[in-house]
């Protein structure tokens, strides 16, 4: 039965990206998109690419997260 | 010990391992950092002359790094075609670096010189990768490593304009990143392998000309690479970019990086898809033919209509970009070799109109055309040479880009597409409107008094200017050499 | 504007038990990266994680004061460098551009480890180096 | 080509819908940083795209055991994993440009709106 964590997994990532896109407030954005690039290392690590989860784990869950919070704090943290 | 094809990979590793050392080198002195990037793209040159006579001498070098044989190892390749790019972009970004040393003083704080140097070096070895890549996915780092170091070339110039210009470049380019990446994936999942050779012969193998996937694999990456190199529709994001960067800069972009691009998109559609697809099953060919008609024309009005000669030069290179990509149209041995060698004459002659272009700016600070009057008896030999690469570009015997016109006029007679032939001969008018206007500007009028300070810019910039003008006549007479290498590359290339 | 200094006394307890572990687990993706996931590039984002924790708790000032400019540019080239001289070191020894198997130190298979190892811990430095500099270069003052 | 052929690859579906998600916020959304956000959703939809690909059913990941013999099929293919690898590094790099460029347009302008920042220049 993993299949369904599969799928709960695999549906989370579409609906963390509408939410990247929609929400007005980029730091709820940029979280938001930690949260969608964790989902997507688990998903990586489901798919027999261990390495690339561990990867992205720590790049786009970590690293680019805080870059993005980084340049929002310097510049303005609503979206006109 | 070190064989001779051993030295293609020396060609990638120098220029990328001595930009690591160039930050440190600025923190230590500032003017370190244009001697150590001298020497080592000095001895990058070196190295690949005597690669050219090797290849010339003995004929394709392939070298397998890792020692496994070609589908498990990450294979490179050089042949005549390959080393004569791999010549022009040293040789272009030795003259950048050379033209830098006076150019960027005062331009950049001390610690910034040594991160400028590193970039170009990044940027020169990141090409080098691309150009020598015989496997898709290594072309396809190398093409990240010299569009990041371009994006933030162009954006670090001190205008404040400069940086949104370098932003609409990078948006543009990392959608190219994104759909070359994804044609790879296509690819990838229908042949399994990455290998150019490979893919050619599992793509015939396993009977896929019709398949949906390569297809659409093709038009990612034939898109993708499009917008790095300019082609006509896709060409927007170039005239801004060059408008406000720094004149190196724009030399070194329109010289090589558009030129780089458009020579690995060539290579990838005939050597990995085949005649057979570009030509019946999706017209590809036929697509750039009348792509490259439009550009040709289009590219020449709006170069007219331009007040700024940064500008004006960005949007001659959409036309010259119309011209290489005529010879893929016109498809023939004849009009591919014809349009390759207008590659190599279009680095120099847009190199050095845009180095003369520096020179003025880097005396007077102006670009907008009306100012240069009377900038030729100011700066004689800086316009001579100016004037030379501009009556090159226009076709006017015994120059380099005359050859080239004249070439890829007769290939397009001798293939029956007469119409191209009028559309060049239209177009080398236009050319000529567009740069006698600054040469009669320059030259013919204004007058003498006002102004006495102003003088010939310093040996460093008149130099590199100077090689690249005297090349253009040298390879207007010389140019079965580059020819006669082109065509032997050629042969391969087209089945 | 807040008070330039913001300290909370549970983030920084936490951070100070944190950093070591996230340290020694960076080392150890590092070093174990042939054998298992990860390599010089995951273990070095990890590494400079670390010192990103330390900022985000401290004062960015405090950061940069450990891991000075000078500091960093040295750090930088060392992974390129040691990839390069055993790949170069391949080719003396008559073999291909990174043909391990061809250094006559080890047995084939040995050599091959031991110098992939040694390469991963240089792209790991460099990685924490450039990822710090990316770090520090984009939330320092303006200037 | 029936119905379930379709709906067995649903990771394919998720990578395209990713792609379009990514491609709309960097074409519709004004903010700069919202257009590099669609930029990397973009990206990690082609990672998995090419993770997708290289899965095996009934497979194990690719990390060698001294043990045992090397039977291909019971393996994943490692080479999307190193590819996709080098492309996360890329990605890195290019959301660092891209986010100095962003702070270096707020400070020059005072606006990350792209319209605004097109009428000022």
């Amino acid at each position: 039965m993993i299949w369904v964590l599969d799928i709960l997994l695999l549906i989370l990532l579409p609906l963390t990206a509408i939410v990247v896109v929609r929400s007005r407030d980029l730091m709820v954005a940029a979280i938001v998109y930690s949260i969608y690039s964790f989902d997507m290392a688990i998903i990586y690590t489901q798919l027999n690419a261990p390495d690339v989860g561990l990867a992205e784990a720590a790049v786009g869950a970590g690293a680019t997260t805080i870059l993005f919070l980084i340049a929002i704090t310097k510049t303005e943290r609503m979206e006109e | 010990m070190f064989g001779s094809s051993d030295l293609l990979i020396l060609v990638v590793l120098v220029p990328l391992i001595t930009a690591y050392f160039l930050p440190l080198c600025g923190y230590i002195r500032s003017s370190l950092c244009n001697l150590v990037s001298v020497f080592s793209l000095s001895i990058s040159l070196i190295i690949s002359l005597y690669l050219a006579k090797i290849v010339v001498l003995e004929g394709t070098i392939q070298y397998f790094t890792t020692g496994f044989q070609p589908p498990f190892a990450i294979e490179i390749r050089a042949d005549q075609l390959t080393v004569l790019m791999v010549l022009a972009t040293i040789l272009l970004s030795l003259l950048t670096v050379i033209y830098s040393r006076y150019f960027i003083r005062g331009r950049f704080t001390e610690e910034r010189k040594g991160l400028y140097y590193a970039l170009i070096l990044l940027l020169a070895g990141g090409l080098n990768w691309f150009i020598i890549a015989a496997d898709i996915f290594n072309m396809f780092v190398g093409l990240e490593i010299l569009s990041i170091s371009s994006y933030t070339l162009i954006g670090i110039s001190q205008k404040r304009k400069a940086i949104i210009s370098g932003f609409k470049y990078l948006l543009m380019g990392a959608i190219g990143s994104s759909f070359t990446l994804l044609g790879i994936g296509y690819l990838y999942i229908m042949t399994g392998t990455l290998n150019f050779n490979d893919l050619a012969l599992r793509i015939i193998e396993l009977n896929l000309m019709h398949s949906e996937a390569i297809l659409a694999s093709l038009a990612f990456i034939v898109t993708g690479l499009s917008i790095k190199s300019a082609i006509f529709p896709l060409h927007v994001w170039m005239p801004d970019a060059y408008s406000e960067a720094l004149v190196p800069i724009c030399a070194l972009s329109s010289g090589i990086i558009v030129e780089a691009a458009v020579y690995m998109l060539i290579r990838i559609i005939y050597t990995v898809y085949g005649t057979k697809i570009i030509m019946e099953i999706v017209p590809i060919t036929t697509i750039f033919l009348y792509i490259s008609g439009i550009a040709i024309i289009l590219g020449s009005f709006f170069a007219i209509s331009q007040t700024n000669i940064k500008r004006m030069l960005a949007y001659s290179s959409v036309s010259q970009m119309g011209y290489i990509i005529l010879g893929v149209g016109i498809s023939t041995k004849l009009g591919l070799s014809a349009g390759f060698l207008h590659l190599f004459n279009h680095t120099i002659m847009k190199a050095c109109l845009f180095f003369a272009v520096g020179g003025v700016v880097y005396r007077k600070g102006i670009t907008e055309i009306y100012e240069f009057r009377g900038i030729g008896k100011k700066m004689p030999w800086t316009m001579t040479f100016f004037s030379i690469a501009a009556l090159s570009i226009i076709g006017v015997p015994p120059t380099n880009g005359f050859v080239s016109k004249f070439l890829l006029a007769y290939a397009s007679l001798d293939a029956e597409k007469w119409f191209f032939a009028i559309i060049i001969l239209i177009s080398s008018l236009l050319n000529a409107v567009y740069f006698f206007k600054i040469i009669n500007i320059s030259f013919f009028s204004g007058k003498k008094e006002e102004e006495k300070d102003i003088k010939e810019p310093p040996k460093t910039i008149l130099i590199p200017t100077g090689i690249l003008a005297i090349l253009c006549i040298i390879i207007g007479f010389a140019f079965p050499i580059p020819l006669s290498m082109i065509e032997t590359a050629i042969k391969s290339l087209i089945t | 504007m807040p008070a330039d200094r913001w300290e909370d006394v549970i983030a920084q307890t936490i951070a100070r038990l944190l950093i070591p572990m996230i340290l020694l687990y960076g080392i150890y993706v590092i070093f174990h990266g042939h054998l298992s996931p990860g390599g010089g590039f995951q273990g070095g984002v990890i590494l400079a994680s670390s010192v990103i924790l330390y900022s985000l708790v401290h004062e960015l000032d405090q950061a940069t004061k450990f891991f000075k400019k000078k500091f960093r540019v040295i750090l930088e080239p060392i992974g390129p460098i040691i990839f390069a001289f055993i790949g170069l070191l391949c080719i003396f020894f008559s073999g291909n551009f990174i043909q391990y198997s061809k250094l006559p130190f080890l047995g084939d298979k040995e050599m091959a480890a031991v110098s992939i190892t040694i390469i991963e811990a240089g792209i790991g430095v460099t990685v924490m180096a450039m990822v710090i500099s990316i770090f520090f270069s984009l939330g320092g003052r303006n200037r | 080509m029936n119905l379930s052929f379709y709906l067995q690859h649903y990771n394919y579906w998720i990578c395209v819908s990713l792609f379009m998600i990514g491609i709309y916020t960097m074409i519709a959304k004004k903010n700069i940083i919202k257009k590099f956000m669609g930029l990397n959703i973009v990206d990690t939809s082609i990672f998995l795209f090419f993770i997708s690909m290289g899965d095996k059913r009934n497979a194990a990941a690719p990390i060698l055991h001294a043990e045992n013999e090397i039977i291909v099929n019971n393996y994943v293919n490692p080479l999307p994993s190193v590819i996709i690898l080098t492309a996360i590094v890329v990605a890195l790099g290019l959301t660092a440009t891209a986010l100095s460029f962003a702070v270096k347009i707020y400070e020059e302008y005072g606006t990350l709106n792209s319209e605004k920042i097109e009428r000022l220049w």
